[in-house]
């Protein structure tokens, strides 16, 4: 954890294909410093997915280089400083129960069994679980799945946590409590959301892509808020910053 | 533990077809007088493509990597079910990777159908109702690895006895106990991932153990 | 072309090429076999491709049968000695095998497998192994995709794969358990989806497949092939 | 098809548990009559993929009696005058490709190949799909799975469509297009959403369910709007029912 560095996660032209598919990514340029909260937003298929993937260090960049914290990622090597938050919750949960899945990731670090226990116990707390920890993982509620999923992030005190499509199948009051603990769960946070409801209410910065590429990037309010712009790239103007959007049906 | 095409003579390999044949009707003859027998398809169905995906899984053995069979625990929770899944399982491994054969699928079957069976039993008869974790581990552990046994013991016979060239009674022993004995780690460690298996299944959704 | 034609021509072949054992005929599989290959157009990297991971067994047999099986030797090299009856026994099988697997991947790789399963159904084969290998089939790519995924996520927290011992084992049975879960708790879901639109009915599904004259015309071909190859290896065998 | 009965789904009391858990669903009594468009909200695990499920005759109420175009819904029957789209596409979706699958229920209803055919490729069309025919299903992604899984309901004309969380994974322009289909894709529709923007542009009746109960129905501005209502169900107002909603963030 080099205190001084501010730069989390830095791609420089990177390019990217899945074998046997076109061009997935081209070009992405990106830097994201400390303490940001990003949102990413495009249609199905754009390419968000991947581009985590790549920061992870999951798949290779074919041209270009992604740093991570300042040192180029290498796919080899696991860095406790970055957690992804799947797509989809049943992906990112394995063990028998919730309290062992929370606790894989610290006990992976290598921390000792009181200190993983803390922090397992913590995490689960933050995310209101506490009174799952010893249910079986696979049959929580979709809701449930979820913040047992973020929590697993949480538990290894990562500085930066990627959220893809964290609000789906949740429901109301889950989405509001995930949205009021998103900021606080790491220093530096990336989301990828269709929620635009949600990227407007926890991001500081906002990109938009769309077909592999970074369309534009800057304050969520004038992105969104940009009609044309987001119609362009198949998105609508989040409702909230449509003033009396309700139209009469009926 | 697949034998593939071109080495068997014909007798053999339609011997095998013949063998499982009748397994396979006799199985669908009794899952035909159940209730509703369209209700268990869907569940033996994945449960068998499951299993096929969990045999991709590696275990590292310095300095090689083994891929699992799992043939005693498909056996202990399919039940019935095995029969037609195995065979399966053997086509698509057969059509896809060419990991076994078209003309051996009905010996091949045999290999790993009969001592999925037993497994079965094994696990069922061992436990008998009882649902402790130690009992499931341990009738598990004996399934999955005597299933692996059973198997290589099958299949060593058949590849020594029925290989085209003579090879002399001498020789034959030999081949066969190397052939044991190089898999008893690989039994072993079926053992171990079928009873653990097991386990996490009594903990997680002991359904699942109750088979199809 | 009718898969059903093209299922049973190539059983009818492959039994007939693992009952070759005569030199003379082996060659000639081999030649029909290539003639074939250079038909189909395939590439030759898609064979070596295929070939790659079943042929260690055959691989074994081929390299120690020449020097255990046999009395004739034809090459002494002190502490071991190459016997022609081995050598010939390596020959069969190498040659039967690759006649055997060409084939076969020249013909289950024309069509989807799916395709084949279907043409399986409607030659006879009873409903509940056709239901359940259709079913088997289309969830084989998705379970691989969320044994990926979930391998991902495992590595993401820190899995060491390589470690060896209990931890390791321990991780790959729940790995295997959860797929298992998963799988049990989508077929509820299939079933439903299945049994809402009609599954069940008794529904005879309809024959999707017409044959053609070209289709008998390649049957009746391959039988007849086969049939040449049978009849001569009895005669040459008298 | 009784052209003359109007109440298209009819619950009397119905009560349902899940073996080994505490009660579901509590005491429903509901009519929905023809040509409405229904929207049922609620928190997750309120019940109502299980109330779905009794009306199909999935699962058998407990007590009470539900009963689908007046006649009392029975397990064993094959009713083509009533679909699901379920929660999960990937579920729904157990054919080979994309046709097959559209196929699978005409075919079950024992149309000839020509009609069975016809109603493939309609369906197909409606939804935008006609392009995917012959794709494997499981290589399209999550949106155009469910546009198909839409489509394999529509293909057998039936007079109730039921939306089990249509617009999760969607992004917005597939969204969109669902928003425009849905209200043209049978005479009656339910929809279960937490995406309550849908629910308000697409229903003429929202219910309101919590904990295995009915809480409330009615207009569903009326409902969606009455902010201590919501609150007091974990729901929240919808954004587009708040004038000048967004609040000035950082
Ligand atoms: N394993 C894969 N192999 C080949 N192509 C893939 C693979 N995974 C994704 N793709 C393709 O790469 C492109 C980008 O996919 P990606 O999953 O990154 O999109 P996304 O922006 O995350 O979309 P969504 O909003 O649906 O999650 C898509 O066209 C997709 O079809
Ligand atoms: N197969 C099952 N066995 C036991 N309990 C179940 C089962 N399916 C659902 N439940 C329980 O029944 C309750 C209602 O679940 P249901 O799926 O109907 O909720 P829902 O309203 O559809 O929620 P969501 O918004 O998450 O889809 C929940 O408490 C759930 O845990
Ligand atoms: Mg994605
Ligand atoms: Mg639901």
């Amino acid at each position: 954890m080099s205190v001084k560095s501010s730069s989390v996660l830095k791609a420089e032209n990177v390019s990217f294909s899945y074998p046997g598919n076109g061009g997935t990514l081209h070009d992405i340029n990106l830097g994201i410093t400390r303490g940001e909260k990003v949102g990413i937003i495009g249609p199905n298929g754009a390419g968000k997915t991947t581009f985590f993937l790549l920061a992870c260090g999951i798949l290779r960049p074919v041209s270009g280089v992604i740093r991570l914290f300042e040192k180029p990622v290498t796919g080899s090597k696991f860095n406790p400083q970055a957690a992804l938050v799947f797509q989809k919750p049943d992906d990112q949960l394995f063990c028998p129960t919730v309290r062992e899945d929370v606790a894989f990731g610290p006990q992976n670090m290598g921390l000792d069994a009181q200190e993983v226990d803390r922090r397992a116990w913590e995490a689960l707390y933050k995310v209101d679980a506490a009174s799952l920890a010893e249910r079986p993982v696979h049959h929580l509620s979709e809701g449930e799945k979820r913040m047992v999923s973020i929590a697993t992030a949480l538990a290894m005190h990562p500085g930066l946590i990627i959220y893809d499509e964290p609000s789906a199948y949740l429901d109301i009051r889950t989405r509001r409590r995930l949205i009021t603990l998103m900021p606080g769960s790491a220093e530096t946070i990336i989301v990828a959301s269709h929620d635009l409801e949600l990227v407007l209410e926890v991001c500081t910065r906002v990109i938009l892509m769309d077909q592999g590429r970074i369309i534009t990037q800057g304050d969520p309010a004038g992105i969104m808020g940009d009609e044309t712009l987001m119609q362009a790239h198949g998105q609508e103007k989040p409702p909230s910053l449509v003033p009396h959007y309700y139209r009469h049906q009926h | 533990m697949h034998i593939p095409d071109g080495i068997l003579p014909v007798p053999v390999t339609l011997g095998g077809y013949a063998v499982c044949a009748a397994a396979v009707f006799f199985c669908l003859h009794r899952i035909n007088k159940r209730p509703d027998p369209a209700a268990d398809i869907p569940k033996a169905a994945l449960l068998t493509a499951a299993f096929f995906v969990a045999s991709l899984i590696h275990i590292p053995i310095p300095p090689a990597s083994v891929h699992l069979v799992l043939s005693g625990l498909l056996g202990v929770l399919l039940g019935f079910f095995a029969i037609p899944a195995i065979l399966i399982g053997l086509f698509f491994q057969a059509a896809m990777f060419g990991h076994g054969g078209l003309t051996t699928l009905g010996i091949n079957w045999v290999i790993i159908g009969f001592p999925a069976m037993a497994a079965h039993y094994i696990f069922r008869f061992g436990l008998r109702g009882r649902q402790g974790p130690k009992q499931t581990a341990t009738f598990a552990f004996l399934a999955g690895s005597l299933a692996i046994m059973l198997s290589v013991l099958f299949f060593s016979l058949l590849l020594v006895t029925a290989v085209p060239a003579d090879l002399g009674a001498a020789v034959e022993k030999t081949a066969m106990l190397v052939l044991i004995v190089a898999h008893v780690p690989l039994a072993l460690i079926e053992g171990v991932i079928t009873a653990m298996t097991a386990t996490f299944l009594l903990r997680v959704s002991p359904r699942v153990l109750h088979g199809v | 072309m009718d898969p059903r034609c093209r299922l049973a021509g190539l059983f009818v072949l492959i039994f007939a090429y693992s009952f070759v054992s005569d030199f003379r005929l082996l060659g000639a599989i081999l030649a029909f076999t290539l003639m074939l290959f250079f038909m189909s157009g395939l590439p030759i990297r898609f064979i070596l491709q295929k070939l790659k991971l079943p042929s260690i067994i055959i691989l074994v047999l081929v390299l120690i049968l020449p020097f255990v099986s046999g009395q004739n030797i034809l090459l002494d090299l002190g502490f071991i000695s190459l016997k022609q009856e081995g050598l010939h026994a390596a020959g069969l099988i190498a040659a039967r095998f690759l006649c055997i697997i060409i084939t076969v991947m020249i013909v289950l790789h024309t069509a989807p497998l799916l395709t084949h399963v279907k043409a399986m159904r409607a030659m006879g084969l009873p409903w509940i192994m056709a239901d359940m290998a259709l079913l088997t089939g289309r969830y084989l790519e998705v379970l691989g995709s969320d044994l990926k995924r979930m391998q991902i996520a495992m590595r993401l927290r820190g899995l060491n794969a390589s470690r060896p011992g209990l931890y390791m084992l321990r991780t790959r049975a729940w790995l295997c358990g959860s797929l298992l879960v998963r799988g049990l708790e989508r077929a509820d879901w299939v079933y439903r989806a299945m049994r809402l639109r009609g599954y069940g009915q008794s529904m005879a599904a309809p024959c999707e497949y017409r044959v053609t004259a070209l289709d008998m015309a390649v049957l009746a071909a391959s039988v007849l092939t086969a049939g040449t190859f049978t009849g001569l290896e009895i005669w040459f065998g008298l």
